[in-house]
């Protein structure tokens, strides 16, 4: 069942989600306002969580559009970002058919679409800076490069300020990491659409 | 993004059970080992810390007891365990708990 | 069953349900959840006559997975819902849960008034010196200087010293401890749940995400250390100077006494009632 | 109590001690309140009964414990009340809230007096009928009655606890000023002449108790605490064995259930009195205090040979819209007077298609509305 | 602060910071509140920005004690505000009510959760609409505005200081979770572009200052507490002077002057904005986050050959009765969606006069009408 | 104009136009309002810089007389206002008079944080140790065993000490006195209102018409008597047993020290608001 | 202006008013008592007071009727008792044009109309008992006999049962002086009505 | 009705002013008299009671200064009057004030 109400050619939908205290809603800020302060488009950027304290499942969203935003949420992403294996199972029914599946492959073993880019964004980050804690900014790398909304410098510059001072120097590494990981993957080696309806 | 780091310290040695514990590390003759249900450990940290024994040990996997024939019995870990995933147990193990 | 932890479990826990629990890793309400079903299982209750009551907050949580007869009341309100409650049934044992916010800032004034009223139930105060719930605010125990969400230039109030306010107001028992000290807590709260009248438990506990995190203790151990290191025993305090027990954390039974609870008291009304006829009261109304 | 007169009959009794009766004639045995002119002498009668009927009184530091309190002893399995006037019933909210969301039976009386805020403590008001039904955050149904005498506020005391009972929602009387002080001689009907209903309680095993189960008639079976059945009771939106949930369909369920049951019941608590209205042309819509004064005023009209009828409102919420509908249709002219700027003639107006015409008498002064004000309108109205 | 770019002009702000910058932009120097799901986002904010502004940020014991030092500050001349949530808004009340009996400006956001009691604390809700109006005791006018974007968070609040001073009333802005949390551009206007009113104070000597003295505006001129004009605020009904009164003439005249300022200001008090409006034979109406996706749902609708319209009330109360009523004449059919069981509807339905079809959309789970949902509707009632 | 009392209270009363005042023949408030006006006059503050702020109850109604700012709140939130005022205006002598009811029992949540918070102003406590306006209910300082119209057969309830809660929550300035020794009562008001940060003075008052009818002290004078008779000078208390003090009113200050006011705190938060640059806070956000 | 709305055969009207602590209210309950609960009749019992706490205006009202009684207050009452001068300032205006007016001569100067019975009632209870406190049983003895609504024997027993215990023979006592002073009052000399539309 | 009687009990003789009195009686040398403001006072007893020299009187048309000679300035009557109805003045009268 196509939604036409929210298919506008200007309109980005972007879903991340994953589980509580992995940093998602603070990637999805510095998306929003790389989108929005430093490339001036209309941005409009939500969540929301369970009521776990920490650890439960988190959910954060973007829009991004030439045209003001009426509806704020998204309804159909163009790109999913899942962090965890329950993201993929709980959102991928809502994606697009021609959206894009981003996941962590270090916690997701099992996609539902050839339409996949797997990129092992905490592993990335244990390995590159030795904590897991930048993953998030990691895989923001990798969506913000493959959105195509946003710019890397306005990215950088969303994360500069945004992140608590003195961290900078490690996030933006991070971000970088992100986005080589993404340049490596070639989008027009996968399926054009997510669903079955290409088979 | 890194806020901050946590900064794992050394462990407890002696007082287990913190000023007045109810139960002392019990008669040697008897033998202990805890068990933890993984589904519920939350990683926090704390029995690896604290335990006077340095019975457990934490890995990528998670929290495991590492050195179950070190432990004294004085229950610190099961006592202070905030899922209540840490059981004491007497025998070498129990039916039906699913040890580390 | 298994023993130990797992046995209680089993039998306390509406584990099957809902565990594990919501709380943060680490979080010290599960340390104080242990606490209160070790001292339960001591005293032998049976699980169909307690209540447990609690507020909103991390706390508040509580009574949704011990497996008694739980209420979880609004923000604030737990010792009202549980003199109601205990004065309609006196054969419930009654232990009300909550946080420090909960009991002394929006919830200060009933706490007071159980304690100086002197019903039978137990207080139990998880405090943690922070709104933990709803993000880190400041509460009215954070101590002086500390950094919150509503505090982004540091604490300049000064903090209530709960205990101290249960004792102004005459509560029956009066002790504190920190999560560190859990083998005190059970007898503490085993005494508490003991003791007639109005009982109160206030225990430190780490809220490493929401007030650590802002204040260089960032992990569960680095505040349970905080805790250890900090804490001095009410019997010790005698030999100290006041200077030295600045920043301490007394704990221990801090009073202790027995007075006739409140249903005792209200007994004693009813058989007056039954016996004597009532004089019609003057009929002077005034404006209020 | 020396009241009674030596046959041990007829009875002097003030709004507020008749109300008190009421409550424990209904069987209530608990009462938690707080001290608040003119509704003290509610806690005050209670206090001194209550004792030696192994009941319990208490006051509370405030209206908010009362209620808290009150919630308490109903969920320990005890008919529980409160009483008070406008501020503290605007303290009650939040609580209130919670028994609607607990599906907790409890009885409150508002003895209204002037307001907004401290107002107008001896005189009497009408001030607080919509926030009866809407002084509460989020949504619920609520039952809100309206008392006019020392006999209905022993009856409608009898009523609420019934209808908070079957339908495990908090009642609302309101009362005022004048009905709360004004004394009447009253016969107390005998215990088997009053109709008594108590909460439905589980009869299953405990371990096939549903808390929340959504009955045929909506309302789940309540268990006491102590008695077995452990439970958990929760203001958050909860599932139907009341643990906390956020899922869509089950809040969904629960909000729609609370409706439905009191929907249901609609042609059992929506409580109205006719009177002259069989060939009435004209009618006044009144309730509390001012319904006396319209029954007055309707007799003086009808002598003056104006077709006048009266629809007194028991209930005020769930609005009794068949009733006023069906007087607004047969009417052409309709008037409500009352002791606020319009309250129910807001509402009224909301069921009202342009048959008849709809025309208010507000006082805001603390005085009753006189017979000859509302005669005075009604005249006009008529020609 | 770093959320600005480096020109200085877009940023990136939650609804709950537009507000508070919105508030300090309106001249808000005093905020007390209570930490609560989902508004405490403004206490942090105003925490972070009032002290460096000459401010006073306080959070209270809880919601009362945050409305009672409000009341306080305005008092002494300063503009103050708190915001909360349903739970502490039903708290704040009997507050509130003494606010309206003093005439003391002040600002209250409720950002709403869902209800009744704890409710839904993390998902959005419009529950609270009707308690806005009708929440404490008494009667009373109150002004009521809804917000539904960055953008007018920042506005409205601006707009709330300025009717609130104007009128000497307390203006209640709802928000809900949505709008709370939704992060937006903004580009915030310089101070100049922003108009600010302040409170009428008096010139007269002291002696002769009248403090509820009955203007043509109905607005007495307000003296600060410490300015030299010593005078006297009670809560209880007061004559000109302030001083506690039971006569009926000062109570009636005092009563009716508050409804009156209001009335008189409904030209600029009741402000909506129209979507599509001109040629539309169908309508929308809606506030707050729900307007946003009626307004997809508009433009959806007409693509596909509906001809429909939407009309957003910002003002919900003093209700915007001639925008509504226009739009039920011009519309043949009107579809009110709301996160509730129906409030705003039930206040289109009282003025409507069967001219059109009014029909409702309502959810209760916490979660934001889609404009699918709404789209589906229009249809069905357009064929 | 005449001296006396005569001159003062034509200075500082709204005499023409309210006195004689409402409240009943000989009741305490009279006295409390004679002394307040003597220690204000003492103190030589200018009318317009005071803010004299009353909570509902016959004391409440002492604002209407009293020639300054005044503010008359809703019951028991007196000090709630008066916090706003002050830290609005800091050039303000607040001074807040409370009922015992007003101030322990709907208020006791806002006076224990009042004295916690230490924000610079004065409560005075007219405790005449029931509901006078409303009729003479109980209140928290009934004493045990009294008859009022919601104890019909004896209150069974403790009183609180309302001066010893002020103290647990560490109060600047905490003093208690009677009526009787209205000339006592002048010096502690006075002192209190000097003391910087929050200073409360708790006046044992007579009600005749509500509380003492009804436990055989119908007349002002034998109340007085019952004061004068009862009451022990906190100085003359290190020698008594506390068996001999039982049942007596300890008078004089109770408690007093130099800690910096609330007001004083906040200047500092403004002055290092201006000067430093504030991180972005943590974006996690929980119910609650 | 005559009202007639209020002015039927059954229905008797009485206002009793005077200075707070005379114990007004008291008289009224138990006047209302008499009639209702020892003769049966219908009544309603009102009052109003200021904000004093004591000594401010206070008023009292019974309604007396065979029928039901629907407005409960008294708006033209067909007996005024004013036990101080100010109450009869305030309210003569009210009295029924056939009513009667009875005051307290103690403390009552001037009257409006000779169609009064003025009896001194505070001096009787304080020569004959002692005490002003029972002038309210004298008045109200004077009244009930005047308005003929109640027995001597009701009022007895209403005394009796609203009195504090120990305190019913002083009242009684004084009951019985009111009645004792009103019976020497010889009502036909009175004129018919109070206005001057007789004159 | 007669509820209770009020009992009015001999005056405090010294300690004026109640304990710790700020102005204990002046010197000797100058003279003193209460006067009362007949229109506040509401005749609660207070001053007769406990008047130290008995200067004030109650008799069926209120209280009067009875003795203003007695006066010794020690404004216990002037500190405890509930209505403010009484001034202690040096002078033998004072214009302007309606002496009893
Ligand atoms: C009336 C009301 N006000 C505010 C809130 C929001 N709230 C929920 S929990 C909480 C405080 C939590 O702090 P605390 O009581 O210390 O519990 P913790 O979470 O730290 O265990 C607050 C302010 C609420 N639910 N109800
Ligand atoms: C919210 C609220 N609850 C109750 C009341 C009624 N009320 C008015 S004064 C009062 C208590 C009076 O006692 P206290 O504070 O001791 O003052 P007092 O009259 O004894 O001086 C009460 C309960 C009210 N006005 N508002
Ligand atoms: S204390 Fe418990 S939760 Fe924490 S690491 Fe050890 S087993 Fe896991
Ligand atoms: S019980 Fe054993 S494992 Fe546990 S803390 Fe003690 S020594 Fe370590
Ligand atoms: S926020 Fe703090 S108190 Fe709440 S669950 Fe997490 S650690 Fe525990
Ligand atoms: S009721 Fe009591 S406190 Fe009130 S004025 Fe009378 S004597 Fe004073
Ligand atoms: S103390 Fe004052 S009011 Fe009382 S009798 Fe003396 S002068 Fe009159
Ligand atoms: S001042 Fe004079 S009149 Fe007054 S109490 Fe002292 S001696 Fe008596
Ligand atoms: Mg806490
Ligand atoms: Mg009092």
């Amino acid at each position: 069942m196509p939604e036409k109400d929210v298919e506008r050619a200007t309109r980005h939908e972007i879903r991340m989600a994953g589980s509580g205290g992995q940093g998602i809603i603070m990637a999805a800020i510095v998306l929003a306002e790389a989108a929005g302060v430093h490339e001036g488009k209309q941005v409009s950027q939500t969540q929301s969580y369970g009521p776990e304290a920490r650890g439960g499942t988190c959910k954060a969203e973007v829009v991004i559009s030439d045209e003001p935003i009426d509806y704020p949420k998204v309804s159909r992403p163009d790109f999913l970002l899942a962090m965890n294996q329950a993201s993929v199972n709980t959102y991928f029914g809502d994606l697009k058919s021609t959206g894009l599946l981003i996941v962590d492959s270090t916690l997701v073993s099992k996609v539902p679409t050839a339409k996949t880019v797997s990129i092992p964004f905490t592993q990335i980050a244990r390995d590159e800076f030795g904590t897991d804690l930048v993953a998030n900014m990691v895989a923001l790398g990798a969506l913000g490069f493959l959105s195509r909304d946003v710019s890397p410098e306005s990215l950088e510059e969303a994360v500069v300020s945004r992140v608590p001072p003195g961290t900078e120097e490690i996030n933006l590494k991070a971000l970088r990491a992100g986005i080589k990981a993404a340049e490596s993957y070639d989008l027009k080696k996968l399926p054009h659409t997510v669903g079955e309806e290409e088979e | 993004m890194v806020k901050s780091t946590v900064t794992e310290t050394k462990p407890d040695s002696g007082e287990s059970g913190g000023a007045g514990a109810a139960r002392k590390p019990e008669k040697a003759k008897k033998s202990y080992r805890p068990f933890i249900i993984q589904a519920w450990c939350k990683k926090c940290g704390i029995c690896v810390a604290f335990c006077p024994k340095h019975v457990f040990r934490c890995d990528d996997r998670g929290v495991h007891v590492d050195k179950p024939e070190e432990c004294i019995g004085c229950r610190f870990c099961e006592m202070h365990c905030p899922d209540l995933a840490i059981s004491v147990q007497e025998r070498e193990s129990a039916p039906g708990v699913k040890a580390s | 069953m298994a023993e130990g932890m797992t046995g209680l479990v089993h039998k306390y826990l509406r584990h099957d349900k809902k565990f594990p629990h919501i709380w943060c890793p680490g979080c010290g309400n599960g340390i104080v959840l242990g606490s209160l079903i070790r001292a339960i299982d001591r005293l032998g209750l049976d699980k169909n006559k307690v209540a447990l009551v609690s507020g909103i907050g991390c706390s508040g949580r509580m009574t949704t997975y011990a497996d008694f007869n739980t209420l979880h009341t609004p923000h604030g309100r737990a010792l009202t819902f549980a003199t109601g409650l205990k004065l309609s049934r006196e054969d419930l044992t009654v232990i009300v849960i909550m946080g420090d916010g909960d009991a002394t800032a929006i919830g200060g004034n009933h706490y007071i008034h159980a304690a100086r009223r002197n019903v039978d139930m137990t207080a139990i105060i998880v405090n943690n010196q922070v709104y933990g719930m709803t993000g880190g605010q400041y509460s009215p125990t954070t101590p002086y200087g500390a950094m919150t969400t509503t505090t982004p230039y540091g604490m300049v109030e000064h903090a209530f010293d709960i205990s101290a306010l249960a004792v102004a107001a005459e509560a029956s028992y009066v002790a504190r401890c920190t999560v560190y000290h859990a083998a005190l807590l059970d007898q503490l709260i085993e005494s508490a749940i003991r003791r007639k009248g109005f009982s109160s438990v206030e225990v430190l506990s780490n809220c490493h995400i929401q007030f650590g995190r802002r204040n260089r203790m960032a992990s569960p151990v680095k505040m349970l250390e905080w805790f250890k290191e900090n804490a001095v025993r009410m019997h010790a305090t005698s030999k100290m100077k006041p200077e030295e027990l600045q920043g301490k954390f007394i704990i221990g039974v801090l009073a202790d006494s027995e007075r006739p609870s409140y249903n005792d008291e209200y007994e004693k009304v009813r058989e007056k009632a039954r016996g004597i006829s009532v004089e019609p009261k003057p009929p002077a109304r005034f404006e209020g | 109590m020396n009241r009674k007169s030596k046959d041990g009959k007829i009875l002097l009794l003030q709004g507020n001690e008749a109300l008190a009766e009421g409550a424990l004639a209904a069987g209530c045995r608990f009462f938690a309140g707080y001290p608040i002119t003119p509704a003290s002498e509610i806690a005050e009668h209670m206090a001194m009964k209550l004792p030696a009927m192994g009941g319990t009184f208490i006051q509370m530091e405030d209206e908010i414990a009362s209620m808290g309190a009150v919630i308490g002893a109903s969920l320990a399995g005890v008919k529980a009340m409160t009483a008070t006037s406008g501020p503290g019933f605007s303290l009650m909210q939040e609580n209130i809230g919670f028994a609607c969301m607990t599906e907790t039976p409890c009885v409150v009386v508002d003895v209204m007096r002037g307001g907004p805020s401290t107002g107008l403590p001896t005189l009497a008001s009408q001030g607080d009928v919509m926030q009866a039904r809407w002084g509460t955050h989020g949504d619920h149904p609520i039952i809100v009655l309206a008392v006019s005498s020392v006999r209905d506020c022993f009856e409608i005391a009898v009523f609420a606890f019934n209808l908070s009972e079957k339908y495990r929602v908090p009642v609302i009387i309101l009362s005022d000023e004048v009905v709360a002080h004004t004394r009447e001689t009253f016969v107390p009907p005998s215990p088997d002449e009053i109709e008594i209903f108590n909460r439905v309680t589980p009869t299953v095993p405990p371990e096939w108790y549903i808390p929340y189960e959504d009955t045929g008639a909506g309302v789940p079976a309540m268990a006491a605490f102590g008695d077995g059945y452990r439970h958990h009771v929760t203001g958050l939106t909860h599932d139907e064995r009341g643990f906390p949930s956020q899922r869509s369909d089950e809040i969904d369920a629960l909000m729609r259930r609370f409706f439905r049951k009191i929907t249901q019941g609609f042609h059992e608590i929506q409580r109205v009195e006719t009177f002259m209205m069989d060939d009435a042309e004209i009618a006044v819509i009144a309730y509390g205090s001012v319904a006396r004064s319209s029954r007055r005023a309707v007799i003086d009209a009808r002598e003056r040979g104006v077709k006048a009828g009266l629809l007194q409102l028991v209930t005020l919420f769930p609005f009794p819209r068949r009733h006023v509908e069906k007087v607004l249709q047969q009417c052409r002219a309709v008037l409500v007077p009352e002791l606020n700027i319009g309250q129910m003639s807001r509402e009224v107006k909301r069921v009202h298609r342009n048959s008849s015409r709809v025309e208010t008498l507000n006082r805001l002064d603390g005085r009753l509305i006189t017979p000859r004000e509302i005669g005075d309108c009604l005249i006009k109205m008529y020609y």
